[in-house]
């Protein structure tokens, strides 16, 4: 069953290529969700059954919905797809891609002097799981569910529609430029 | 328990200061006077009770010890010597005169203005007791904030600069001394398997010579830092020049003596070899802030500034005498602590005076003074005096003592030290020429003392000349302490001539 | 009787601190009666305590009075004690007795300044440190009396402190000292670490125990002693100060610029005679030393205007007399010349002031003339002074005193013909500048109407002194008339008698030049400003000639070049560096911290890409460090 | 269905993938798609961590799987949320315009 693992990586490389090259936000975020599910086809493969569950549920579903939705709502489309045509010219990203090559052969450096490690994957159950994350790492879960309440509380505030919010300083200058604004209009 | 109420009597009238500051403006000064009086009060009973034979037979008077962080070995300990307690009478007295000359001179906030001078006071006194390394660093810090506040919040025109510059310096330096007391700490520990940050556990260790010499640098650095030792003096002129009169006494009468109190409490008893190892090139640093800052007191014509500079020369004295390492020369710095403290702050108080009735501090713009003014003629004249050694007066015996214990350890440095009685003198008749002799300058109407400024200057006067002449008390008071010392430096450098003849 | 030592400094300081403390307040009569009562007084208890101690002299010839022990450390102990030897008496006898005499004077001559009181509290204060100086056991003590006359001199050079011209002089007065001070302290290091005491009588006694002699290390400390005696004594190279000085009121040149405080260079050698008596070296820098001022000052007084500065300069010139004296050891010969010295230099000083005083503070000599008979009793007694100051034969006390130095300037041990022809040239010149300052200021014609002619009070003091002046010498004749030689038995206790050269000439011989010499000056006076004042006139016609006089009127350059030198040098560099250099230092590290912060706050450029360049590019380092390693 | 993997190669896998997410992080403009080339390199370290889980046989690499996915949902829900807020207040989704934090 090597070879599935083969295609699933070869799938999801291209099609992370794809996420971030398209200039379509929607694209893109379609191509990210193939990544993604060839990501679980991987998790799932090396024994990861509830992992690869999570990645298809949580990720490909429910946060790239909110992607989705985020696109939608900025109505972007062809107008952005036509301003990150104009940017993504090789000038611009010979330099990042090369930079990123190198990081790359380094890391395969480091990696490839250790010596091979042929193994088959151990299954772990969905059970282990859950013993391990509400035995030793049940503070780590605490922690992760008040990060989910901030990130919520926050989203809200953040989210919310109001005024243009200005530090109380620019604010000052702000008013004075509308004084001076009524003046001259007066 | 005594010593505990002498810092506690400021610290609590600091706070009672603060509060009372909120409803009445005056309430604060006497707040502020009735707390250093009372701890001039105590100081001068624990003196009285410590007859000069009871000094004689041991070195340390009081002690107070209570555990504090036990987990780090640090207590809460302080003793008193002689040493210390001159120097307590010596902040306590100069407390009452700062609380008594920013009397009328400080009109706004002044409940945080006397939390501060307090507060000062408070720390000054907690260094000059201290005998646990932790301890004397935290009240090293004490003293550095309401000084801060004081130079920044009330001073003149150019005050933050020199505030900044003022906490910068010391802080800095604070640091390195910080980082030398744990570097004494792991080692002392590491030996002895005891962690302790006490004084008297500490001096005990042995340290190779290396190690040794990068310490006491730190510690060097810090004292050298707050005397002023010649490269180190810049920030004092700033400070000494914007601080508030009271700031300026203060800090030259007793945050400059913390320094040359750490030499002589830390310094050399702690690294003995070290010590002697450096003592030329340090002596040579004292000169050269001898002349160096006469030489630059000659040119100010801001008068505190020039105060200031006579101040690093003065100084140069005391680092010239530590290392000297004899009983004469020590004798003499202790002296020179005394009496620098107040010539110095008594010039300081008058520069202050004057520029309340002329409302400035350009030498330029005075002169003929003495008409007008003839009695602080007559005792400006006797602090310029005192600044130049004139025997009767107390500087002369700190300086003399100084110069003669100098000549026995290097007769050169001494020649060169003593070019500074030549400069002192071109420097304090310049102040008396350009102040009160010479044409009047200005037409207006200069009152003379008031009876609140003679008090304060009558104290000091009395004081220096009672100093001059009978300065045997102040020695015998400090003479345990002084020859406890050269006894240990005997026994160390005997202990290591041993050594190097065993290698 | 003589426990009442303490008493004779004690009422001058006495009179300073009433007069300091309460000099406002007190009346005008008050403060003259307090000023000089407690002159007079201490006087008397001299007098009487001098009596005493002469009559019943102690076996080691010195009372010792101790007060208190003023500082003692380790080794080192300075105590309060005074001592009273033959020397002492004497020393605190002129103090004391001329003292009193000027203070009478001051009453009368002050009488219109309006510090009256700050005057006589600092006479008495001055007072009281001069006999601190000669009466101090110990070196130390001494100091402090040598200090303290140099405040007081500070303080009244400077008493008319309005004019800038006075402070200049006195604070010149004082730092100029002090040089010579600074030196002075270095010695007593030196003496007390060699010797283990700064007692004298101590030190007097082993000194030939402690110091090997004409070693280097007896020369330095002698040298260095010899500092503080020359600046204190205004003798070559610190004489500068002096003339300056008469910027303060006569009655002060009198006493502290005349009589006393200028001689305390003379008391110090005579007193440490032991120290230079075991140096050669030094002995020989002390008469050449003294030679060449007294003809330096004495060329220099031949050409001042300035009555005041005239008497200065024949100051310095005499005690320069003095240290030849003591240079080639006639002790006593000096301590007798400092005597008489003493006499008639108040005497002229007095008596120049009521000059002064009378013309309306004309100093000019060549604006005054004509007093003879206007001002009988000034001419009287001021002719007295100026017979005395020429040595004149036979009638005047300075000739007994000047013979002596002459005459020991060849025949004593130490003594050299060139040094006595040096001195007798000097006496030539001496009595040439008196001659010329009576002419100018006597005789002639009035330039200047004088004003109110002087009091009781003011005359009386000058009579007496005028007396001492002309009979002070009989108190010791030369060996070959009379053989009278009181004064120096007197002093023989304490000073060692002079040791003389195995072969002398004739005694008349010297005697006789000496006396031509005063003629001949007298006369060379007498020709070129009485007889036949155009002579002078085609003198100073020669180009070589006035720039001479020139040179000489300037005292010789020394201000000129101490300002060149020293004083210049030091303003400039002390102007320069007014804003401290080393400020530079902590300044630059701070300007540097300015930089780097704005150099490292442009890649704060607010660009996420650009930081994540930096993210990326860190990471790289660090994987390239790790397969490095 | 017994599959053997190189442990390299999965490592591998997920490097390169992280490479790629970089790459996309620094080359694009558009915040959203930064956006969504962190979300590439999370996964990325999702899956080394669970590859070697899954070659020590433990769960604690599936259990930093689940965290990186609760962080990950925080962030994007935040992130969202602000790129929302920008676009209101800048018209532009361009993060060059967005410099005003400069130093």
């Amino acid at each position: 069953m090597e070879i599935a693992f083969y295609i699933a990586g070869t799938v999801a490389l291209v099609a992370t290529l794809m996420v971030i090259t398209r200039h379509n936000p929607v694209h893109a975020l379609l191509y990210l969700n193939v990544s993604l599910l060839a990501h679980a086809m991987l998790f799932y493969l090396l024994g990861a059954s509830f992992a690869a569950l999570l990645e298809i549920i949580i990720y490909a579903g429910a946060i790239m919905v909110l992607f989705i939705f985020v696109v939608m709502l900025l109505n972007l489309g062809k107008e952005t797809a036509e301003q990150e045509r104009k940017w993504l010219k090789p000038k611009v990203w010979m330099g990042p891609t090369v930079l990123a090559a190198v990081l790359f052969a380094e890391f395969l450096a480091l990696v490839l002097s250790s010596g091979q490690d042929v193994y088959s994957p151990a299954v772990v159950s969905p059970r282990e799981l859950a013993v391990a994350l509400y035995h030793e790492y049940l503070i780590g879960v605490e922690l992760a569910a008040m990060l989910l309440m901030a990130a919520v509380v926050g989203a809200a505030h953040i989210g919310r529609h109001k005024k243009l919010v200005l530090h109380r300083f620019l604010q000052e200058e702000k008013e004075k430029e509308e004084e001076k604004h009524e003046e001259a209009v007066l | 328990m005594m010593l505990v109420l002498l810092i506690t009597v400021l610290m609590v009238g600091a706070v009672a200061a603060v509060v009372a500051g909120e409803w009445n403006r005056y309430l604060p000064r006497w707040i502020a006077l009735l707390a250093s009086a009372a701890g001039l009060l105590l100081v001068t009973l624990l003196w009285a009770n410590t007859s000069p034979h009871s000094v004689t037979d041991g070195q340390w008077l009081m002690d107070f010890r209570k555990e504090w962080i036990p987990s780090f070995g640090i207590t809460f300990h302080l003793a008193v010597d002689g040493l210390s307690l001159l120097l307590l009478a010596l902040t306590f007295f100069l407390g009452v005169l700062a609380v008594l000359c920013s009397w009328d001179e400080i009109r706004e906030r002044t409940g945080f203005y006397y939390f501060n001078l307090l507060w000062i006071l408070a720390g000054v006194a907690g260094v000059f007791m201290a005998m646990d390394m932790f301890l004397f660093y935290f009240f090293w810090e004490v003293m550095l904030i309401p000084m801060y506040f004081l130079i920044g919040i009330w001073g003149s025109e150019n005050r933050v600069y020199a505030a900044y510059k003022f906490f910068i310096f010391t802080q800095a330096s604070g640091l390195l001394m910080f980082l030398a007391i744990l570097g004494l700490y792991f080692i002392h520990g590491r030996d002895t398997g005891i962690y302790t940050f006490g004084y008297f556990e500490l001096i005990e260790t042995v340290i190779p010579f290396k190690t040794a010499f990068w310490l006491m640098s730190g510690f060097m650095i810090a004292f050298a830092v707050k005397l002023p030792v010649f490269p180190f003096h810049t920030w004092l002129p700033d400070a000494h020049g914007e601080a508030p009169t009271a700031g300026s006494l203060i800090l030259a009468g007793l945050l400059l003596k913390t320094g040359a109190y750490g030499m002589l409490r830390f310094v050399v008893p702690m690294f003995p070899e070290v010590v002697t190892d450096v003592a030329v090139p340090a002596m040579v640093l004292g000169v050269a802030g001898i002349v160096y800052g006469a030489v630059m007191a000659y040119s100010q014509t801001d008068l505190k500034r020039l105060v200031a500079f006579t101040s690093v020369s003065h100084m140069g004295f005391v680092i010239t005498g530590i290392f000297a390492l004899n009983e004469l020369a020590l004798q003499g710095v202790v002296m020179q602590l005394v009496t620098h403290a107040l010539s110095t702050g008594a010039l300081f108080l008058m520069a202050g005076m004057i520029k309340e009735r002329l409302h400035t501090r350009d030498i330029g713009q005075m002169g003929g003074l003495w008409g007008p003014m003839p009695q602080m003629g007559t005792i400006g004249l006797v602090f310029a005096m005192a600044s130049l050694g004139l025997p009767g007066l107390g500087n002369f015996v700190a300086e003399f003592l100084i110069l003669l214990g100098v000549f026995q350890a290097q007769p050169w440095i001494t020649v060169a030290a003593a070019s500074g009685l030549i400069f002192s003198a071109v420097y304090s008749l310049r102040i008396v020429g350009k102040i009160f002799l010479g044409p009047r300058r200005t037409m207006e109407a200069v009152p003379d003392f008031s009876f609140r400024e003679m008090l304060i200057m009558a104290a000091l006067t009395v004081s220096v000349v009672w100093l001059g002449l009978f300065p045997q008390p102040v020695i015998n008071t400090a003479r345990p302490a002084i020859t406890e010392l050269i006894r240990f430096m005997d026994v160390h450098s005997a202990a290591s001539h041993h050594q190097s003849y065993v290698k | 009787m003589d426990k009442y030592l303490w008493l004779i400094p004690a009422l001058p300081l006495g009179g300073f601190l009433i007069l300091a403390l309460a000099g406002k307040q007190l009346s005008r009569s008050s403060v003259a009666i307090v000023g000089a009562g407690s002159i007079c007084l201490s006087a008397l208890v001299t007098f009487v305590v001098g009596g005493a101690f002469l009559a019943g002299m102690p076996a080691n010839a010195v009372y010792t009075q101790t007060l208190w022990t003023w500082f003692e450390v380790g080794a080192f102990s300075a105590k309060i004690t005074l001592s009273l030897d033959v020397l002492s008496l004497l020393f605190i006898f002129v103090i004391t007795f001329i003292g009193a005499l000027i203070h009478i004077y001051s009453t009368a001559f002050m009488e219109a300044d309006r510090d009256y009181a700050r005057f006589f509290a600092s006479m008495n204060l001055f007072v009281f440190s001069m006999l601190v100086l000669v009466l101090a056991d110990n070196l130390l003590l001494m100091y402090l009396g040598w200090e303290g006359v140099g405040l007081c001199s500070y303080l009244l050079i400077g008493f008319w402190y309005e004019q800038q011209a006075n402070g200049n002089a006195a604070r010149k007065a004082f730092t100029v000292t002090r040089i010579g001070d600074a030196a002075m302290a270095i010695g007593l290091f030196m003496v007390f670490q060699q010797a283990g005491t700064l007692v004298m009588s101590d030190i007097g006694a082993n000194a030939s125990t402690i110091w090997q002699p004409n070693s280097t290390v007896v020369t330095v400390t002698a040298l260095l002693l010899l500092a503080g005696g020359l600046g204190k004594s205004a003798q070559l190279p610190l004489q500068t100060w002096l003339p300056d000085a008469m910027a303060g009121p006569s009655p002060v040149s009198a006493l502290i610029h005349a009589a006393t405080m200028v001689t305390a260079g003379v008391y110090l050698v005579a007193r440490m005679h032991a120290i230079f008596a075991l140096s050669e070296t030094a002995r020989l820098v002390i008469a050449v030393i003294g030679a060449a001022t007294l003809l330096l000052a004495g060329l220099t007084a031949l050409t001042q205007y300035d009555i005041k500065r005239v008497l200065a300069y024949s100051t310095i010139s005499q005690i320069g007399y003095m240290f030849l004296a003591l240079g080639v050891g006639a002790w006593t010969a000096a301590i007798f010349h400092f005597m008489v010295h003493a006499f008639f230099k108040a005497l002229l000083f007095l008596a120049a002031g009521t000059i002064i005083e009378s013309l309306h503070h004309e100093h000019n000599m060549f604006k005054m003339g004509g007093l003879k008979d206007k001002m009988p009793v000034v001419f009287w007694t001021f002719l007295a002074g100026a017979l005395s100051l020429a040595a004149v034969p036979l009638i005047s006390a300075g000739f007994y005193s000047k013979d002596q130095i002459l005459w020991y300037s060849w025949t004593a041990n130490g003594g050299s013909p060139v040094l006595w022809m040096v001195a007798l040239s000097g006496a030539l010149i001496t009595a040439a500048y008196t001659t010329r300052m009576m002419i100018l200021t006597f005789w002639g014609e009035a330039h200047t109407p004088v004003g109110h002619l002087p009091g009781r009070r003011i005359t009386m003091p000058l009579i007496v002194l005028a007396v001492f002046s002309i009979f002070a010498g009989f108190v010791e004749l030369p060996h070959n008339f009379g053989h009278f030689t009181l004064f120096s038995d007197l002093l023989h206790p304490v000073l060692p008698e002079t040791v003389m050269r195995a072969e002398i000439p004739s005694e008349w011989l010297f005697q006789l030049l000496a006396a031509l010499a005063t003629l001949g000056g007298v006369f060379l006076g007498y020709h070129y400003y009485y007889q036949q004042p155009a002579r002078l006139e085609s003198l100073r016609r020669n180009a070589m000639l006035a720039s001479l006089h020139r040179f000489w009127f300037l005292g010789w350059g020394f201000d000129a070049l101490y300002d060149r030198l020293l004083v210049k040098p030091f303003i400039f560099i002390s102007k320069i560096n007014k804003s401290d250099v080393t400020d530079r230092l902590y300044t630059g590290i701070a300007a540097a911290t300015g930089e780097m912060y704005k150099l490292l706050s442009r890649t704060q450029s607010g660009s996420l890409r650009w930081y994540i360049m930096g993210l990326v590019v860190g990471a790289i380092l660090i994987l390239g460090i790790q397969i490095m390693l | 269905m017994k599959t053997t993997v190189s442990a390299e190669v999965v490592v591998l896998l997920a490097g390169l993938l992280f490479a790629l997410g970089i790459v996309g992080v620094i080359i694009r403009k558009n915040i959203i798609f930064m956006l969504l080339s962190v979300e590439i390199m999370l996964n990325a370290s999702g899956l080394a961590f669970v590859a070697a889980g899954s070659r020590w046989g433990q769960p604690d690499g599936q259990v930093m799987f689940v965290f990186i996915l609760a962080m990950a949902a925080a962030e994007v829900s935040i992130g969202l949320a602000l790129i929302l807020q920008i676009y209101h207040q800048h018209k532009s989704l361009d993060i060059d315009n967005l410099k005003e934090m400069n130093g």
